[in-house]
């Protein structure tokens, strides 16, 4: 696999999302709103990229017995710091995501590949994996995000499309996370098969 | 890949610590050098909500502020606007329990006389597109919906409750609910501010 | 003429029975209830159905014809009964394009995304409803008043509906017998003259409804007497406990969608459990939710969320409650 | 800066008390366990996300180990790779066998079959086959109800709806034996593939006696043998009216197609004849190849097979 | 309130349109084709060859076990030849096929019409006589007899039941014989309580013939420890288990016999059949069986020998409706269509039913709408949609836990279904199927 | 009272997977039959119970004496996973019955947001240890509530023939909408 294919994968072939279901909890927990969606996005790829790149720095060095501790403690350590800099930088999407950010660490993805590709790659794939995957995920939930505010109050990225009285509430609360999340993973399989 | 290390016990234990070592110290680095920005934005958000609700000032309300608890377990916090020493508002946090999703926090903005100079809606868990309206709601910029506008009225004066249940402000459509919660915040709010105010003359007028 | 014989394994011949007639059967008991809303509502109440059912039918179709490209099955009659029990459901005067979202989600999710007919979890009109109960508050709870209802509680045009009403004094810490006197009579609410959906207000013409499906074998009547008990018992026990806080069982049965749900929508074959004792359970449940969404929720009617959840839990019941087996030892 | 000092004191300590802790319990609570399952959870992806269907990587490697195929596992996370390395840990090899295909061995169209009565029971086969003989007189036939087509889910067959025999598209057969079991009857057989697809067989399953046969069906084996006697190479037995052939022992000849008088013997995939044909007479210019020429012919096309299959 | 069983039921349209039609002779055939498995169980070993010359009441096939009945010649001829011939099942099976000659009986047999109630016989002499006429159930299941009345050792028989149902819609071949041979029935029931050493004996009958109840109840009082009860008319009433839950409300418990709960039941037929046996030495060779069907000109009711193809009992009756779509050997509920007119008649047949084409295509059928009726008819209280499902889905462990095995395959689940869904079509398959695990496993 | 309302919130209006988005992942995966989801609700009551309870303690003794209160995630993490490893361990050990029934569940929980979400969640939410014991334990429920349900719905639809694109994960989503649909019906009651 070229490192392109490595980037590129994580797009739609394997795309946590809607491919390969990881990760659901802030994927749906998160998308109101397509901005939401977005920061969360891109809090997990940075969590990704860097944990990805330390852990297939480090991984040769670990005895398989602590092999999941210690990359747990990796990953913790860029969520605590990822959550910092937004508490200082971004405070108001940090409120807005909530319990979501220490949850990175328990994101099934970063641990996932972690495992599977960067405590087995070299720097530059895994890298390279991360960010892709990282990218993914970003625009997966940007993208659930966007359908849900436009359905729900008529905005995307907050910018009014249409009066938000004929928006669905529904869709900006928890059944319209399921149901918006539910369909777009049934179109997307009708447009892979065709 | 270079060859792994072996699952022995002082291994194990080595590697965790290292790890856990280099990990806590990273985040104790990054704490420090983020500590003042936090705070820095925590301040300044605080700070940003005070000026929202108050005329302008000079001073550093959030130093001068005092807290009053209305039970033993809820306070609301008073910051002071002064201009020039003069007191020119003061800003206060106060809340309700009332509301749809349950607690809201607003910071409201009272003229000395007790007037409502602006208030801003800090925090709540109502719903959005109904509840969170209320953000905006009563400080309406459409003069047709004066009614449901609560800046500048004194609720010394005009009846703060839902015109629904007979007083003077027109609800949020279809919630009610969040209407009624949050002009009870505002109404603990002044209640509160009178009295410390009434006592506050009292001392000084000694 | 083919003059093979035909062969087939037994049995031969076939009762008649097909789901067209249960469905129109269903369809015919609710007529009363549906002369009754015109009555009440007008105009309104006729826009409102043909609206519901055209969209019904066409989504149906469409979806059946262009999605799933199977042999549309329109014709089976089920889903004239969603869209006339989504049009029960709503104010006689929601606007047009919130009705049409409701059948589209009505029909789309709640029904066709499982295929069709048979294969849906949840009722597919309360699916449409409380989606619009949720995502339009504002317009599914501004009820039309109907004809010759007089009471100046509220705004002139609308009038809250009698559940409504007592929750929103009860939430501003009024005492019921200071509201009941506002509430529409025993009587009155059983004739339809109150506030509410379309289809909900006259519980004598759904009555008469019941006993149709009764006297038809189309339904039996473990589900709604169980519901009707449930509540019955179980506010009674509330209003005895606290009448201040608790309104009595006759208002309980009488006021809102209960009637409707219990005989028209809990009744729905699909989403009920099968075995007699599945059907008890289910109606006890759906009472039961009924009364404390009602007593403690946030919304003043219970029926169409305590029916969905019940809804939920059908595939359960249904799994371990299994009717008693001939030569089981009665326990 | 105490605040780093405190902050690495504790979490380490956390750290390696856990640790310490941890080892010692595991020591104390050791437990035999197929060592193959840890060698099996190593190669999986450890994201524990069950998606599976199994309670996490170690679930899954627990059943992965237990079960005897592991085609059907499949880890989402990891994909097929991870499933080649697991299959390599446990043995399963990819197996090298010759390529079968499905072939339907009826041919009992509505022409040469007259109905006798219409079945009018459920769309099953194996319902129609428990009720009775079928809408032919012949009872061993193909029912046409599709229960093997249903059964594919490969998309390698469909029923022909002008003879109401199923048919077997090559291409996508994968021979996973799936309409072998469903057919109630018995009548699709998995037979080997053939060099370029090429095959004979007897396309007949009436066990009746040859008069019964043929007044059933006009193209049944009647049982007469005389393909038997033609054969060169011992490769078709006769038992219970009704003629078999070995596609291990066949070569192919085609010299019991034109003998047989019903023409229950079917051909595939062989280039047509010279007019009216009897292949042994022709024996300057033949398509017919020599066995020798053959097996060649055949284990270069099972490389390519198997190669295509990979 | 009259007695019926609690359980599911069903009531489909009665038909019995030959009720009043008194039973008639059919002539007797040219050739007969005799199946050597006409009972559940072993077929019987021919014990005669081509060209043999047989007599009426001749043994021609010998009982080859114990769950297994003797065939008796029902023709004087010679045997044409014993070969595969499609019988009333569908399948081409063995049959002895004569070619009829005259017809001279076995000298033993006394033909006579004198009704002898002395019974003489010892309780095994009983029982080896049922087992040497070749008696089956008449009731439709065609189960040996003798074994049936040999309880098994530890078990006891407190009460005989006398299936005098007949809750088949169309037919009437019982009601005709309680109506023509009451007394001989009572007899038969008498040597059956004599062969069961019960004291009691119950005749179940279906309050829509009321006039056998009222003839038989005239009889019966002649009759030792011989009750009538009469029943609320309601299909399966003559399911062996609803029966019994009908008369003595016990419920067989599953996949136990009726003797769990100390009864046998025996139909009309079969008492008549017995009756016969013992006093007169007759095997059984003839029945009565009912030809009916709504085009049919003459619906009735007719004695046959055992082996007459079936399209003589329809020429006897007016010849073939235009319109037949479907020959039924049986009732419409649980009879079996046949797939030609020339299979045989055998001990079995109780009827033959002519269903108009349009009355017998199936409908097509639909998604399971879930209304639960099939659940609520099923007289074994089970779930017919789920056990459909499940045989579609070949899920044989749970067909086995939710009971497939209890159903009696009545069919009112089918006949209910508004959906038209073929729920009994897929039952029996999944019933097959796990029957067949279930042996296995043993 | 305060433990009632904590209670039916917990399990009712604020149901973790229905409206909290926590642990989905598990409930999409282990759904498939109601026994599994029987024993994943009961292995998850007992960790997020435990867990809970040691989380609270370290927070309490730990990190906010020290002042490290940031520290929490990374903390409560490595405790989770260690603890999750220990019961496991000891659990294999001692009872073999149980580990079958329960056990086998055990490495899916260490990624189980609702875990961490919950211990996070007692933190922020100022419960003392008898309601964070409460909280946690009806959360659990409220999981296992959801999970049982939801395993029963999708038995149901393994049963019908569903649309080829919407079958499987679709499927499943969507009718996890819908329960969730319902479950607002209880909003408001606390
Ligand atoms: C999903 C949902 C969320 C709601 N959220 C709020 C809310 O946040 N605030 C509120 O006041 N009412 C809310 N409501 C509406 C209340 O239930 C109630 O109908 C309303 O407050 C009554 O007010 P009205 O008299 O103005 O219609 C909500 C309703 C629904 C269906
Ligand atoms: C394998 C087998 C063994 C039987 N053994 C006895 C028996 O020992 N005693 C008895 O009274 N009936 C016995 N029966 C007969 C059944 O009780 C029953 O009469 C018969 O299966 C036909 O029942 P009817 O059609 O309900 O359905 C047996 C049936 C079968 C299939
Ligand atoms: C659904 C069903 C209906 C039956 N109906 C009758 C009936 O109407 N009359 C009858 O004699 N036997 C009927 N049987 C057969 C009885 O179960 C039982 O086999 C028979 O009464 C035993 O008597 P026999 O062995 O003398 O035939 C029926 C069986 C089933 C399963
Ligand atoms: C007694 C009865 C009640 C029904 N109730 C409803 C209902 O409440 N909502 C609805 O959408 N369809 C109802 N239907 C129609 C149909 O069953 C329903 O659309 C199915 O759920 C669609 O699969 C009912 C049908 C019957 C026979
Ligand atoms: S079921 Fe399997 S063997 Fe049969 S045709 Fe399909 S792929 Fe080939
Ligand atoms: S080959 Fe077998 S399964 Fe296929 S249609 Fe014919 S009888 Fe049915
Ligand atoms: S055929 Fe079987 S399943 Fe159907 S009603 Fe009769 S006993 Fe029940
Ligand atoms: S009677 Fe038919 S439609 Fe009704 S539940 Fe049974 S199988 Fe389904
Ligand atoms: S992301 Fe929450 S459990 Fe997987």
């Amino acid at each position: 696999m070229s490192n392109l294919q490595h980037f590129t994968k994580g797009f739609i072939k394997e795309n946590p999302t809607f491919v390969l279901l990881l990760g659901m909890c802030p994927t749906l927990g998160v998308t109101s709103s397509a901005i939401n969606g977005l920061g969360m996005g891109l809090a997990t790829a940075f969590v990704l990229i860097m944990s990805n790149m330390v852990i297939s720095m480090v991984s040769s060095q670990i005895p398989d017995k602590v092999k999941i501790p210690s990359f747990i403690v990796i990953i913790a350590a860029f969520v605590t710091i990822i959550s910092f800099l937004m508490e200082a930088y971004t405070p108001t999407l940090f409120i807005q995501l909530g319990v979501f950010i220490p949850l990175i660490v328990v994101n099934c993805i970063v641990l996932g590949r972690a495992e599977a590709f960067a405590s087995k790659n070299k720097v530059l794939p895994s890298i390279l994996d991360g960010a892709g995957m990282g990218l993914g995920f970003s625009m997966a939930l940007t993208l659930l995000g966007s359908i849900r505010e436009f359905l729900g109050s008529g905005k995307i990225f907050g910018i009014s499309l249409y009066s938000d009285n004929y928006g669905m509430l529904i869709f900006v609360l928890a059944p319209g996370a399921f149901i918006a999340l539910g369909y777009l993973i049934a179109i997307i399989n009708r447009i892979k098969k065709a | 890949m270079a060859e792994k290390r072996e699952s022995t016990f002082i291994n194990m234990v080595l590697v965790l610590f290292v790890v856990t070592l280099v990990a806590s110290a990273a985040l104790g680095g990054v704490y420090e050098i983020t500590k003042e920005p936090i705070a820095a934005a925590k301040l300044a958000k605080k700070l940003n909500a005070i000026k929202e609700v108050v005329p302008a000032f000079d001073n550093n309300p959030s130093e001068e502020a005092y807290k009053v608890g209305i039970n033993e377990k809820d306070t609301l916090e008073f910051y002071p606007a002064k201009k020039d020493g003069k007191l020119v508002g003061t800003a206060v946090k106060t809340f309700t329990s009332k509301g749809f999703g349950g607690n809201v926090w607003v910071m409201v903005g009272f003229k000395p006389d007790g007037t409502v100079y602006n208030y801003s809606v800090l925090e709540h868990k109502e719903t959005p597109g109904l509840g969170t309206k209320m953000v905006k709601w009563f400080k309406p910029t459409d003069p047709a919906r004066e009614k449901s506008s609560i800046i500048n009225k004194n609720p010394g004066t005009v009846n703060f409750t839902v015109s629904k249940d007979g007083g003077d402000i027109d609800a949020i459509t279809a919630a009610t609910i969040s209407s009624r919660a949050f002009l009870d915040a505002i109404r603990t709010g002044y209640n509160e501010y009178m009295k410390k105010n009434q006592k506050k003359e009292e001392v000084s007028n000694e | 003429m083919n003059t093979k014989v035909l062969v087939a394994p037994s049995p031969h011949v076939h009762s008649g029975d097909t789901i067209q007639k249960n469905m129109y059967g269903v369809v015919f008991a609710m007529l009363p209830a549906l002369v009754f809303s015109f009555v009440y509502f007008g105009m309104g109440a006729i826009i409102v159905t043909l609206t519901a059912v055209a969209s019904c039918y066409l989504f149906e179709y469409t979806i059946q014809k262009y999605l799933l490209k199977g042999e549309p099955t329109i014709n089976d009659g089920s889903a004239l009964i969603t869209g006339m029990l989504l049009a029960f459901n709503v104010p006689a005067n929601l606007p047009i394009w919130i009705i049409i979202i409701g059948a589209l989600v009505a029909i789309g999710i709640g029904k066709m995304t499982f295929g069709g007919l048979g294969n849906n979890v949840f009722n597919p009109a309360l699916v449409g409803r409380v989606f619009l109960l949720i995502s339009f508050p504002v317009q599914m709870t501004s009820w039309p008043k109907p004809l010759g209802f007089s009471t100046s509680y509220f705004d002139a045009e609308t009038a809250a509906t009698p559940l409504a009403l007592i929750k929103e004094g009860l939430k501003k810490g009024e005492a019921l017998s200071s509201l009941m006197p506002h509430v529409p009579s025993n009587m009155d609410m059983f004739l339809g003259n109150m506030g509410g959906s379309m289809g909900e207000i006259a519980g004598a013409a759904l009555i008469l409804g019941l006993f149709y499906m009764l006297a038809k074998k189309i339904i039996s009547w473990h589900i709604p007497i169980t519901i009707l008990a449930t509540v019955a018992i179980f506010s009674g026990i509330l209003h005895l406990a606290n009448p201040e806080a608790y309104a009595g069982p006759m208002f309980q049965l009488l006021s809102g969608g209960l009637l409707l749900g219990a005989i028209f929508m809990a009744t729905d074959y699909v989403t009920s459990p099968m075995s007699n004792k599945g059907m008890i359970i289910y109606g006890i449940g759906i009472g039961f939710l009924t009364v404390i969404i009602r007593a403690f929720g946030a919304y003043p009617e219970g029926v169409s969320f305590a029916i969905l959840i019940m809804n939920a839990f059908v595939p359960l019941i249904n799994a371990y409650i299994k009717p008693k087996r001939f030569g089981e030892k009665r326990k | 800066m105490s605040i780093i000092v405190i902050t690495i004191l504790a979490l380490c300590a956390i750290g390696v008390t856990s640790a310490i802790i941890l080892y010692f319990v595991a020591q104390k609570f050791k437990v035999y366990e197929d060592p193959r399952i840890d060698e099996v959870e190593e190669a999986l992806p450890a994201a524990n996300c069950g998606g599976c269907g199994y309670p996490g990587c170690r679930g899954f490697a627990e059943a992965l180990v237990k079960a005897d195929n592991i085609d059907n596992f499949l880890c989402p996370v990891g994909g097929a790779p991870v499933m080649a390395h697991v299959g390599a840990i446990l043995g399963h090899e990819v197996k090298a066998a010759e390529p079968t295909v499905a072939v339907v061995r009826c041919n009992g169209t509505c022409e040469n079959r007259p109905k006798t009565n219409s079945y009018d029971g459920a769309a099953s086969c194996s319902i129609a086959a428990s009720l009775y003989g079928g809408e032919t007189g012949c009872q061993f036939g193909c029912l046409g109800l599709g229960e093997c087509v249903d059964a594919c889910n490969f998309d390698a067959m469909y029923m022909d709806e002008e003879t109401g025999l199923p048919v077997i598209d090559e291409d996508k057969c994968v021979s996973c034996g799936a309409c072998v079991k469903a057919c109630p009857n018995d009548i699709i057989e998995l037979r080997k593939k053939g060099p370029k697809s090429r095959r004979i067989f007897v396309s007949c399953v009436n066990k009746d006696k040859g008069a019964v046969a043929k007044k059933a069906c006009s193209v049944a084996c009647i049982g007469c043998g005389k393909c038997v006697k033609e054969c060169p190479f011992d490769a078709i037995t006769l038992e219970n009216n009704l003629a078999y052939i070995d596609y291990n022992k066949c070569r192919l000849c085609r010299k019991c197609v034109v003998v047989c008088p019903t023409h229950a013997i079917h051909e595939l995939n062989f280039p047509p004849r010279k007019e009216k044909p009897v292949a042994a007479d022709t024996k300057t210019v033949k398509p017919v190849v020599s066995p020798k020429a053959q097996t060649e012919a055949k284990t270069n096309d099972s490389k390519e097979e198997t190669s295509d299959n990979k | 309130m009259l007695k019926t069983f609690s359980i599911g039921g069903i009531h489909p349209a009665e038909n019995k349109l030959s009720a009043d039609s008194a039973i008639q002779v059919l002539p007797i055939p040219q050739m007969v084709s005799i199946p050597i498995a006409q009972h559940i169980g072993a077929p019987a070993t021919p014990v005669v060859k081509k060209n043999d010359q047989v007599k009426v009441g001749q043994l021609i096939a010998k009982s080859s076990g114990f769950v297994s009945a003797n065939i008796h010649s029902s023709v004087s001829g010679t045997v044409f030849k014993i070969d595969a011939i499609v019988d009333g099942t569908g399948f081409r099976r063995t049959a002895i096929i004569i070619k009829v000659d005259g017809d001279e009986w076995m000298e033993e047999i006394d033909r006579s019409e004198d009704l002898l109630k002395e019974i003489t016989a010892s309780k095994e002499e009983i029982i080896k006589k049922i087992a040497d006429a070749g008696i089956v159930g008449l009731g439709g299941a065609t189960f040996p007899a003798h074994v049936k009345l040999s309880v098994p050792p530890g078990k006891t028989a407190e009460v005989l039941i006398i299936n005098a149902v007949e809750c088949e819609p169309y037919l009437t071949s019982d009601h005709r014989v309680m109506l023509e041979k009451g007394d001989e029935v009572l007899v038969g029931t008498q040597i059956l309580m004599k062969a069961l050493d019960v004291k009691r004996a119950i005749v179940g009958i279906e309050n829509n013939k009321p006039d056998a109840i009222a003839h038989l109840t005239k009889l019966a009082a002649n009759y030792q420890g011989i009750e009538i009860c009469p029943l609320k008319t309601q299909y399966p009433q003559g399911g062996e288990k609803q029966l019994i839950a009908a008369t003595i409300k016990r419920e067989v418990p599953s996949g136990a016999l009726p003797i769990e709960v100390g009864a046998v039941v025996q139909n009309v037929g079969t008492s008549l059949a017995v009756y016969e046996a013992v006093q007169k030495n007759k095997p059984l060779i003839e029945r009565v069986a009912t030809i009916t069907g709504k085009s049919l000109q003459n619906p009735s009711n007719w004695k046959f020998r055992i082996g007459t193809p079936v399209h003589d009992l329809i020429d006897a009756a007016g010849g073939l409706p235009e319109d037949t779509g479907k020959v039924i050997g049986g009732g419409p509920m649980m009879g079996k269509a046949l797939s030609n007119l020339e299979v045989p008649l055998t001990k079995g047949s109780s009827g033959l039913l002519l269903l108009p084409r349009e009355e017998a295509i199936r409908k097509d059928s639909k998604n399971c709408i879930r209304c639960g009726k099939c659940v609520s008819v099923c007289p074994m209280g089970l779930e017919p949609f789920l056990l459909m499902v499940l045989a579609e889905k070949k899920n044989y462990e749970r067909l086995e836990k939710d009971a497939v095995m209890d159903c009696i395959e009545c069919g009112s689940c089918s006949f209910t279904c508004p959906a038209n869904r073929p729920l009994l079509d897929y039952i029996r398959l999944g019933k097959g199927r796990v029957g067949q695990i279930m042996r296995s496993r043993k | 009272m305060e433990f009632i309302i904590i209670i039916i919130s917990a399990i009712f209006v604020n149901n973790v997977v229905l409206a909290q988005f926590l642990g989905i992942c598990p409930f999409l995966g282990v759904s498939k039959k109601v026994s599994t989801a029987v024993g994943m609700s009961s292995a998850v009551t007992f960790v997020m119970i435990l867990a809970t309870i040691v989380t609270y303690l370290i927070q309490k003794n730990i990190l906010d004496p020290f002042g490290i209160g940031f520290m929490q995630t990374i903390t409560f993490i490595l405790v989770i996973a260690a603890l999750v490893q220990l019961v496991e361990i000891i659990l294999k050990k001692v009872s073999p019955a149980l580990y079958q029934a329960l056990g086998v569940f055990l490495p899916l929980i260490t990624t189980n947001c609702a875990i961490l979400g919950v211990a996070i969640l007692t933190i922020q939410k100022n419960y003392d240890l008898m309601e964070a014991v409460v909280f946690s334990g009806s959360t659990a429920i409220g999981f296992g509530l959801a999970l049982v349900i939801f395993a029963g719905l999708r038995e149901h639809l393994d049963m019908v023939d569903l649309p080829k694109g919407i079958k499987g994960t679709p499927a499943a989503l969507i009718v996890a909408g819908l329960l969730a649909m319902a479950f607002m019906g209880f909003s408001g009651i606390v």
